[in-house]
Parts: structure tokens; C-alpha cells; sequence
């Protein structure tokens, strides 16, 4: 892992941010879930190591236990957007720090591993097993998914959120990300819980609730029964979300949700985010991360992202867009 | 069996469409990749999309590309290859692909999966076709023979305007359609039988729609004949980012886009996977 | 208003359909606040009359005070879909009543009035004043607004929704429908707490909360800040949440949100709507509703409608996409 | 002022573009309107998409149709009208309809709110244009010449492909641009000032940026000459149904599509209007 030599862009610029005190040589994440490395190394092979598109690779969600993932059909397009209902197929963590993880550190990049726990135990046990592997940066808490032992969904709640936080945070020597729901009333508030109970940083948005029916049968098309919805579709709602969460905290914001252009990242930055994610993008070019990030780099008003990287970029107008998260009344 | 498995540059580039011509009731679109690699391997295929105006029709789709086996690969003279792709209208992606002139720029991200391995032993290939399935045959084919090999071509399809594909191949093929209106009325597992019965050991290569998949890989297993079948299977991304082309395999799910799309008959418990072409 | 005469389509199919007992020549409502039939009169002159595209007209939404509405600019187009803060614009109840009822009045299908109010006593007031007058067959409550006495958005509390009901409902002879905002975390609870205070239907979806930039400043674009995304880009999200709160309440459910043909139309009927409302889809074509009720008319396989009027028809899949409002796990 | 509005049918329609060539920087795209009115009224507009492939971009825009001055309008004899729009490149959206060839479909809404009334009193007509707003003066010239009128036009662009636009006029015209490379050299406002203080009383019809519109409204208060300005204004329907392209006035906000486009400049405290064409 060598996050500084390919730090300098074809422009030669000096991209490097920092994020939660992780050296970065550039302000583009992938989504978890949005780019398996491994997967397109068999590809692509190694020149997509020479060639990475992300500064920092977020890895696909893993749970304790092995997952198959959700019958297929998987997929549906939607226009300007992806709906999926992909159920977090993964070999699970054991799986995962056997096979996975060894293959993801010789990317050219620092690494971020995604959990998700449907009990707060399981979730302990996953950050602590993750927290002791030397080849992880970052660890990623993916909190849309119920809580089996409450009920409640846990990014939806300020409370369930902060309760989570509060005893991993204890668990855990590596930044401690928390990946929000869209599919809450007040982003803001679930965002300034976690921070509260200590976690280092928050991305924002995962996708958000939706359905297709078959054309024919008008039986749900998924699978998984609904899914969720990214891409271009999702993006003005995800600027929205961005900015209120940046207004309701000082930790650094990882933005995201169809940004498919540096001018895209540029106004997910110019919203508070200190760095940004791109994920349904990618399914259209492998090496859209690597191009927005040459974009954005190219916009002389974007703000350099240095310094936004260790604390909270100013919303761009506190008493509009970013306050509470009341309906528009149009 | 050995895979077949030519690297992609790892980004979408733009190639220019050379011609588009009709074959029948199919377009045959050729366009000059210099960016991508000389050698495919048959059964590979490319993500397609237009290089503008790819979307905004009237149910504002297509957005993500498409997966076309790649029907023929010529290397260019500079680098790169000459594509042939065969397309089918089913929809608003392969309709606009189908509007492309001479002269347009077609996106593509390619190769990618794996195509068809050699075959087993000294086992004479017979490739088995059905409709737009017909495409990656076509390349596979023209390889056979260049090695020597004297494939049986047998293929399928539902009027005689999709059959006038046959054309494109060189070797003598035995067509049947659904209609009877060219070749002999029915489908492709009546000569493919009479072939793995009356015939000498074969690999059989398949490609086309579900039913007529899993018709040929379930005969095959009784014939216990080996089977490289290409699936398809709805895709966001073709490299395996997304997650969302798997099929079911004896063990487990498998991505079609990299753990496939040819996939050994053997491994399937049913080629009448979903997500296929059946959900239409 | 003689919601009998054009009542035969194009092929001379019966399309009648009932509304809380109203009778309707066809299932196609405009979305409130989408179609201003007195300004589209000026446009278009009687052809407008003899060919209209609804069988219900919905009011845009008046408050009991006059409005002028946000600041522009107030538009702003996203991939498919459309953002707006057009910030509730209206004569308020009195020059409503006074002015724009008599020219609705004209219209040859019958009327519902969509009312806001910042108060209990404003929704009251605006509710018993409506009621009173012929014109008026159904009056909707427009809820996506904070309740100034508690702060809460109305429609995203199930517990506020099912005050305010229970006493409009008390108010009220005419059929009360209560418009939910999709910004809410289970849409099902709340209409199903509106049900329970005595709601003779639900609609959904209203726009989701959003925001743009300025491509050169970064400041917010709308004057309102952020505003609301309707159109195709949330089709799947409204699709899903109509097929929840189908799930949750045996009252009609009146679906809305990207519908821009007749298969979308009759999605939302399979998805559990008894009649569907067109929106953004008339600003690409001020026919749209009347395209959209004869391409749905055409289809064989969308349910006529009729038996789907006066109680809820069966979500598609109850296990699956319309039962808990869970986040996808993705 | 009586109001110059000629009623649209409900519903978008189709037309055929029959010509579409460039006019210095513009592109001036010709279609035929069988289905709607003959006889716009000048400075009314059509709502404009293209027929197919509408959107779709690299930035999945446009979705909603475009406003569009017609710039003439010729009765067609089976009905309806051939219509020109004369159109600048800004965007996705004037873009893609600049790419339409002839015999592709343009669909259409219109014609749209209200146009240019006529002049009070014996008043003169003084059309005065910026740019791209040229268009509804052409329309507006040729009907004034038709009645006996001697308009006087005065138009302003930014450089000389801009001007080249003069071309489509009768009357002599005189030209001014930013940079001087045809006409004289400055604003318009300058010919203007000299033609309202020494020569005989005038009606003003003006369109053109913001800044412009607003310092010929602010020149036409001054010297108390009436003045219809057409205004412009982000819009997603343009019949009124959403609300979103008001601009304020002494009254209070207008909608621009069903209360203008155009407007009497005493109606306006400034026509430096948020939403209109000052806002990219
Ligand atoms: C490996 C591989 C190779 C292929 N090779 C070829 C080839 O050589 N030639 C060829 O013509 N085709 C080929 N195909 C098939 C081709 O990819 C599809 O026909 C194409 O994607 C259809 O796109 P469309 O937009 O035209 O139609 P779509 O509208 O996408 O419809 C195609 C099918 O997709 C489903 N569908 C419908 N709407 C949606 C939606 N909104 N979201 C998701 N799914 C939907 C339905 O099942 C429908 O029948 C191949 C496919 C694969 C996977
Ligand atoms: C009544 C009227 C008559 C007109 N007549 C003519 C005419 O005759 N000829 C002519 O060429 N033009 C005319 N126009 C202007 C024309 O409508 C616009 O130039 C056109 O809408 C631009 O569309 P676009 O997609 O090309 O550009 P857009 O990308 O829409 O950009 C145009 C402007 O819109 C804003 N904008 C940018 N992005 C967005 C977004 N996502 N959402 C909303 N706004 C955005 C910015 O202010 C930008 O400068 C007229 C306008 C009106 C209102
Ligand atoms: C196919 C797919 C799979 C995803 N899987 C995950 C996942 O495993 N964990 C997670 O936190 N988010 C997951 N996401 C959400 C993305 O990381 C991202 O938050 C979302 O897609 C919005 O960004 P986009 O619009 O750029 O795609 C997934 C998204 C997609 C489209
Ligand atoms: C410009 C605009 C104005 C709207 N005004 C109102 C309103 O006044 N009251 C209301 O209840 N909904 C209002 N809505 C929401 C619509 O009625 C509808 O719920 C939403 O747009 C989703 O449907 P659509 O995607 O078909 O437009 C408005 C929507 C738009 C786009
Ligand atoms: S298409 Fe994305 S994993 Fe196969
Ligand atoms: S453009 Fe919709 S009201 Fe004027």
C-alpha cells in the first residue's frame, strides 16, 4: 500500500487529502458494494492497479456469516438510475480475512472495510476481528438494515444509531465511519448522534427504498422484493442530505449518490463533503472514479479538499437547504 | 478447461462505427476498437452503448450499456480490432444501437468473461444456436476452422428473416426453424440428438434462449456429452462490480459477467436460469 | 360538472371508477399543484373543456393566508425528474373561494380542494369553509409541512397525522383525503394512523426533498434553498411506497410519482392504487392524462379499476416489497 | 394593450422539421406545424422537444421541452403553419434540437402565452433586440411592414457571426456589437436614446438579456415611451400548471409563460429578473 506514489494527477497537481487522519492521494472513494477490485483485477489484470480509479477502496459490505445474496433477477433500470436488490453476498468474515482481504491490500490504495450486524454483538465481533488486521485503514458501519434484537432499522433512529456507535467506538483503534440511511425523516439528527457517541466520520447516501414490477406479470421484479435505488435519479435528494448532515455535524462527510462528473463531486464538496464516493458510475465505465477525480481537479473553484478533509466544510447556506429537514412546502 | 479470457483496458473508450447492415431480421453493426486488444476470445463479450444520445427515450432508458458477444474480431492494421456485433431489437438499448450510422461513436468496455475453452480431448465440436445466440458462434467457428477442426454448425430460429444469419457462416450449417420456413420445422435438439447419437464423441458449444439451453444441456447430460454453455443474464456492469447477473450453480450463485458467461453444463443444475432472457 | 357525459373513451369502454363514493368518468387525477386549469384555459380555450385530461381535478394547495410563494428561480431539471420550491403560491381560502371555485366549478369532472394549514385551527378553518361549498366533492390534506405549534412535520408522525384527522374528520361531510409525504421513515404507519383517525383515502407520493447548486456559484440554486423531485427519477421509490401503504390500510390509495405512460399506470394499480394522479408529466404534455388513461384503458391485464375503488386491492407481494419499511439490504 | 394570444390545441403534437441551416452563430430550424394555428401572434413561443432521443446526454439532460420564440410563421395550405425558430446553442437541450435534420419530428405545445400588442396612439414601432432575442422581432417586422408600418430596428449581438442574423431582416437595420466587428461598435441602447430624443413619438418592442432589457426598460421610463418587453424565464410547462417561471413586478410575481412572455416595461420595477438568462 503506497498511498503517495501515484499521488500526483496527469496535471501533476497535488491532490492529496487527508480522512480521519489517513493520507489520501485524492478525494474519490468507490460506494461499498459499487466495485469489487478483485473481480475486475480477473478483468482487467494489473492494469487496473496501475491505473486505480479510487483513492480509497471501500470494500463490499461483509457480514459474520456467509451470505448467497437475494434470488436473482437482481437489477432493474430505472431512468437515470439502478434499482438492485443484491443482499450482501459475501463469504461472510472469516471468508473475507482469509481470501479477500490479502488480495485488497496489494491495491495501490489505503483500504476501508464494510460491516453490517443484525445484533450489536455480531457487530462488535466484526469491527473488533477487522480492527486487528494491520491491512485496514478505515472501518465502515453500514447501519441500513434492522436491528434483529430492536426492530428498529438502525440508521433510521438517533438513539438506536448512538448506541451502536457507543460501544464499538470502544472496540475499535481505526476511524469509525457510519454509513446513514436516506430512507430517515432527519438525516441530521442521526448524523449528529453518531457523532456524539464517537464515531470519526459519516457517508451518506446509501440508496434509496424502491420497487419495480415485472411488465408482464406486475409481480415484483426483484427478487428481494423491493430494492434500492442509485444513480443520476437520486442525486438532487442526496445533495439535500449532504448538505443537512454537514450542517449538523464537524466530523469529516463522505458524499455520495449519483455523481457521475467532477462538476457532480465539485457541488457534493461545495454542500460539506469532505471527500466523495462514486458507485452506479461505475457500472457504466470501470474508470469513472479516475475521471471525475481528473474533473474535478481541473475545476479551478471546487476548493482544493485539503481543507475540508479534518473537519466540516461550511453548507453552503445554513438557513435553507441545510437545516431541519422539513418537507418543501411546494 | 482451460480459460478463455482476453484482459480489458480497464476504461470505458469510444470506437467508430465502420457500417451497419441489416441480416435479416438482425443488424450487424461493425465498428474499429483501436483501444481494445486484437485477439477476444468467442464467447467474450463488450458492454455497448452509444457514444451520445444513449437514453431519453420515451421511458427515458436505456442508462447503463448493454452485453453483446462480440460476433467477429478482426485485427486492425494499427493496433486494436474490427468488432462485429449482431443485434437483436428487444428493447430501447438494442434499438438505439441499432440507429448507429457510419461514422458514430459506439462506448464499449471489453472484453470481458470468459468465452469458450477448447474442447475436451480429440472431440469434434458441434455448436448449437438458437436466435441472436447465433453471435458468438459465428467467431467460434471461423477459429475451428482456422485450426483445422471441422465444427458442425446446428442452429435454430423462429422465421426464415431471422435464419437469412446463416449466411455469415462458412461451413454448411443445419438450420431448423420453428416456422418451418427455412430449413426443417422444430428445434434444435432433434439434430443435435441425431448427431450425438449417429456421430463420433463431441463437445458441444450452445448458445441462445433459456428453454433451448437447458433443452441442450439436459440432453447432453444424458448423453453425458461435455457442454460449454453461454448464459446470459441481465447486467448493470460486466466486471463484476455490481453484483447482480448471478445465476444459480450446483454450487451456488456464480456472475455471469466473470464467472461466465460460458459456463460448463455440467456446473448448472438448469440453464433456465432467471434473469435471463426469459423475464421479458 | 357532469362526470357522466364524456364517460365513454375512445373505444367506447366503460371506464367509471368510484372515489370514496364519487363517481369518476376514468382512474386519472392530476397531482395537486401540477395542472392549473384556470391559466391552461387561457392557453388552450374550451378545447381544453371538451378534452380534458383528468376525471377528478385537484386544487393546488391554498392556505388560509394568500401567498406569493418562493423566490425564484424555482426550477430545476435533474436527470428525469424535476425539482421545485415553488413555495405553496395562492389566493388564499377566501380569494380561492371567491375567485378560482366558480371557473373550477366549469370543469367537466368533479373537484377536490387540497388544503394546508400551519395550525389545528388553520386546517380546521380551511376544512369547514371548503366543505361548505357544492362545488367540492373530496378535500385532501396536503400534511408535508411542519406543524408550527409542535415542530413536527405533520405527515411524517403517525401520532400527529391521526390528531390532525380525527378532528377535520369530525368537521367534515365530505370525503377527506390526506396526502402523505415520502420523506418519512415508514409511510405504511402513517397512513395507516389516518385511516384509524377516520381518512377516506391516502395519496402518495409528494415530491422528495432535494437540492441543487449553482453550476458557477455553489450556492443553492432555488430560491426556496432546496425543493421537491417528482418525475420519472422517483418513479421506484413511490412505486414501492404505494405498494407499503396498500399493505397497511384498507382505505382507496390514490398513486402518484413519475407516472408517464399507461404501463406506469397500471403498476401503481397492481401495486394496490385505486386510481392514479398524473403530475410532471404534464409539463412535457398538457394531454398526458388523457394519453395516459387511454394507453391504461388499452391494456387487458390492469384490473378495470372498478373493483378496486372502494377498498384496497391486494399488494402484489405481501412477504416481499410492502410489508415493514425496512432498508434494502444492498 | 389588447392581448395578442392565439389559443394552442391541448396537447403536444408532432411536426416535421423541413429545413434546419445555420445563420451565422445560430442554427434556424424550419418545421411543419399542420396541427396547430396559422397565426401565432409575434412574441408568443412553442415549447419544443425533439421527436425522439430527447435527453439522454452525458448529463441525462434535457427532460423537460424547451421555450421558443417562433421567428415566422407562413400559413401552410392543407392548415397550421410553417413555422422558424431560430435558436442559440446554450445547452443540452438547444443542443439537441440544433442537431434535428430535415424530416425527423419536433414535438411541439403552442403557441404560448401572450405576444406583442399593438402600438398605442400613432405611435412608431421601434424593435430593438439583443442577441438570440432577435427571433420574435422578425416575426414582429414582418407584420408591421405588411400593415403599412415603418418599423425601426435596432439590434445588438455579441460579435459579427452573431449579427450575421441581420440577413433575415427587410428593413434596414442598425447594428451594433460588443466587440465592433460589424456595426457600430457598444450597446444598443445608445442607437436607441438618439432615436427616441430626436425622432417621432415611439412604442418600444425589445428582447434580449436581462442587462439589456433592463437598460432599454430603464431608458423607456426615462424618457416615458411605452415599451413591451418580452421577457424570459426557466421554465418547465409553459401553460401555466407549474408555477416556476415567475418574475416579480409592481404587482407582485407573474408567471411568464401565461402572463408574458411579454410585458409592459411600467409593469416592472427591473427586468434584471432571477430565472431568466442572467442565471448561468
Ligand atoms: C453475455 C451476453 C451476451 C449477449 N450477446 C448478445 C448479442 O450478441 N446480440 C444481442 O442482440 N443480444 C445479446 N445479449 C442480450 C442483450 O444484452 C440484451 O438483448 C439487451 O441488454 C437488451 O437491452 P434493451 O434495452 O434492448 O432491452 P431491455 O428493455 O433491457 O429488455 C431486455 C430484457 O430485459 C428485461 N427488462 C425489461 N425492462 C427492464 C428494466 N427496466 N430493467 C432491467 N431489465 C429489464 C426484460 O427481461 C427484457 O426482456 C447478450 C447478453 C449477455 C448477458
Ligand atoms: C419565452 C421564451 C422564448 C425563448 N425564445 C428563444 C429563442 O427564440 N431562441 C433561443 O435560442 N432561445 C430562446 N429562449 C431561451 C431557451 O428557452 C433556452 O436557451 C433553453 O431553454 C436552454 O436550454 P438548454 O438545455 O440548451 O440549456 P440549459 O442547460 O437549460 O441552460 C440554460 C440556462 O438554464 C439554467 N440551467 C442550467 N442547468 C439547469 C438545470 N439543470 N435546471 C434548470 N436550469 C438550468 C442556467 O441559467 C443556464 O444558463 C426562450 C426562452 C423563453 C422563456
Ligand atoms: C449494486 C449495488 C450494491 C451496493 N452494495 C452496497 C453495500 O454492500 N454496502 C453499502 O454500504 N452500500 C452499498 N451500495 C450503496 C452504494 O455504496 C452507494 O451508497 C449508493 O449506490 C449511492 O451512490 P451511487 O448513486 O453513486 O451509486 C450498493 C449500491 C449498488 C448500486
Ligand atoms: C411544480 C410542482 C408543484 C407542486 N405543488 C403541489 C401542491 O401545491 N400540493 C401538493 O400536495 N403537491 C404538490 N406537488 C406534488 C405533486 O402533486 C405530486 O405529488 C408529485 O409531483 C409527484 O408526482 P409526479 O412525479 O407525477 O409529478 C407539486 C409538484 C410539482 C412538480
Ligand atoms: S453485471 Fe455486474 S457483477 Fe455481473
Ligand atoms: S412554465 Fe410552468 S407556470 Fe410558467
Amino acid at each position: 500500500m503506497s498511498p503517495e506514489s501515484p499521488a500526483l494527477g496527469p496535471r501533476g497537481a497535488d491532490r492529496s487529502v487527508a480522512l480521519c487522519g489517513v493520507p489520501l492521494r485524492g478525494p474519490v472513494l468507490n460506494g461499498s458494494g459499487t466495485f469489487d477490485a478483485i473481480a475486475a483485477r480477473r478483468a482487467f489484470g494489473d492494469a487496473l492497479l496501475e491505473r486505480f480509479p479510487f483513492d480509497l477502496f471501500v470494500s463490499k459490505t461483509i457480514t459474520l456469516e456467509p451470505r448467497e445474496g437475494n434470488p436473482p433477477p437482481r437489477l432493474w433500470e430505472t431512468p437515470a438510475g439502478l434499482l438492485n436488490s443484491i443482499g450482501l453476498p459475501n463469504k461472510g468474515l472469516e471468508g473475507f480475512l482469509a481470501t479477500d482481504l490479502p488480495q485488497l491490500a496489494e491495491l495501490p490504495v489505503p483500504l476501508c472495510v464494510s460491516v453490517m450486524g443484525f445484533t450489536r454483538d455480531e457487530l462488535a465481533e466484526l469491527v473488533e476481528r477487522v480492527d486487528a488486521r494491520d491491512e485496514v485503514s478505515l472501518i465502515e458501519l453500514n447501519v441500513s438494515c434492522p436491528n434483529v434484537e430492536t426492530g428498529l432499522i438502525m440508521g433510521a433512529d438517533p438513539d438506536e444509531t448512538a448506541r451502536a456507535v457507543e460501544r464499538l467506538r470502544r472496540l475499535c483503534t481505526k476511524p469509525l465511519v457510519v454509513k446513514l440511511t436516506p430512507n430517515a425523516v432527519a438525516p441530521g439528527a442521526v448524523a449528529a448522534a453518531a457523532e456524539g457517541a464517537g464515531a470519526d466520520a459519516v457517508s451518506l447516501v446509501n440508496t434509496l427504498k424502491g420497487m419495480a414490477l415485472h411488465p408482464r406479470t406486475r409481480q415484483p421484479w426483484l427478487g428481494g422484493g423491493s430494492g434500492g435505488l442509485s444513480g443520476p435519479a437520486i442525486r438532487a435528494v442526496a445533495l439535500e442530505q449532504v448538505a443537512a448532515v454537514a450542517g449538523s455535524v464537524s466530523i469529516p462527510v463522505i458524499g455520495m449518490g449519483g455523481i457521475a462528473s467532477g462538476g457532480d463531486a465539485a457541488e457534493f464538496m461545495a454542500a460539506g463533503a469532505a471527500v466523495i464516493a462514486v458507485g452506479t458510475e461505475s457500472f457504466r465505465d470501470p474508470a469513472a472514479g479516475r475521471r471525475i477525480g481528473d474533473e474535478l481537479a481541473g475545476l479551478a473553484d471546487h476548493g482544493s479538499g485539503k481543507h475540508r478533509t479534518e473537519g466540516r466544510a461550511p453548507a453552503p447556506d445554513r438557513g435553507q437547504g441545510s437545516g431541519a429537514h422539513a418537507d418543501p412546502p411546494s | 478447461m482451460t480459460e478463455a479470457r482476453t484482459l480489458a483496458p480497464p476504461e470505458r473508450r469510444l470506437a467508430e462505427v465502420l457500417e451497419s447492415r441489416r441480416v435479416g431480421a438482425y443488424t450487424l453493426i461493425t465498428a474499429a476498437d483501436a483501444g481494445g486488444p486484437a485477439d477476444p476470445r468467442p464467447g467474450q463479450f463488450y458492454m455497448l452503448a452509444t457514444g451520445a444520445q444513449w437514453g431519453g427515450g420515451s421511458t427515458e432508458r436505456p442508462y447503463l450499456p448493454r452485453a453483446f458477444s462480440f460476433a467477429r474480431a478482426r485485427p486492425r492494421p494499427g493496433g486494436g480490432a474490427d468488432l462485429d456485433f449482431l443485434l437483436e431489437d428487444v428493447g430501447p438499448g438494442t434499438h438505439r444501437l441499432g440507429l448507429l450510422g457510419a461514422g458514430e461513436p459506439l462506448a464499449l468496455v471489453g472484453p470481458l468473461g470468459a468465452g469458450f475453452g477448447p474442447a475436451a480431448g480429440d472431440r469434434q465440436p458441434v455448436l448449437v444456436g438458437g436466435g441472436i445466440g447465433t453471435a458468438p458462434l459465428l467467431c467460434l467457428h471461423d477459429e475451428l476452422i482456422e485450426v483445422g477442426a471441422a465444427p458442425t454448425v446446428i442452429l435454430g430460429f423462429r422465421s426464415g428473416a431471422h435464419a437469412e444469419a446463416v449466411a455469415l457462416f462458412e461451413r454448411e450449417v443445419t438450420l431448423s426453424t420453428d416456422d418451418g420456413s427455412a430449413g426443417r420445422p422444430g428445434l434444435v435438439t432433434e439434430p443435435l440428438r441425431e448427431r450425438l447419437e449417429g456421430g463420433p464423441p463431441a463437445t458441444v458449444y450452445a448458445c441462445g434462449p433459456p428453454p433451448m439451453l437447458e433443452a441442450v444441456r439436459a440432453l447432453c447430460a444424458e448423453q453425458a456429452v461435455p457442454a460449454q454453455l453461454a448464459l446470459e443474464s441481465g447486467m448493470a456492469c460486466g466486471f463484476g462490480a455490481c453484483f447482480g447477473c448471478v445465476v444459480p450453480t450446483r454450487e451456488g450463485y456464480i456472475r455471469v459477467c466473470v464467472d461466465g458467461p460460458v459456463v460448463e453444463g455440467a456446473r448448472l443444475r438448469s440453464a433456465l436460469v432467471a434473469g435471463g432472457g426469459d423475464q421479458g
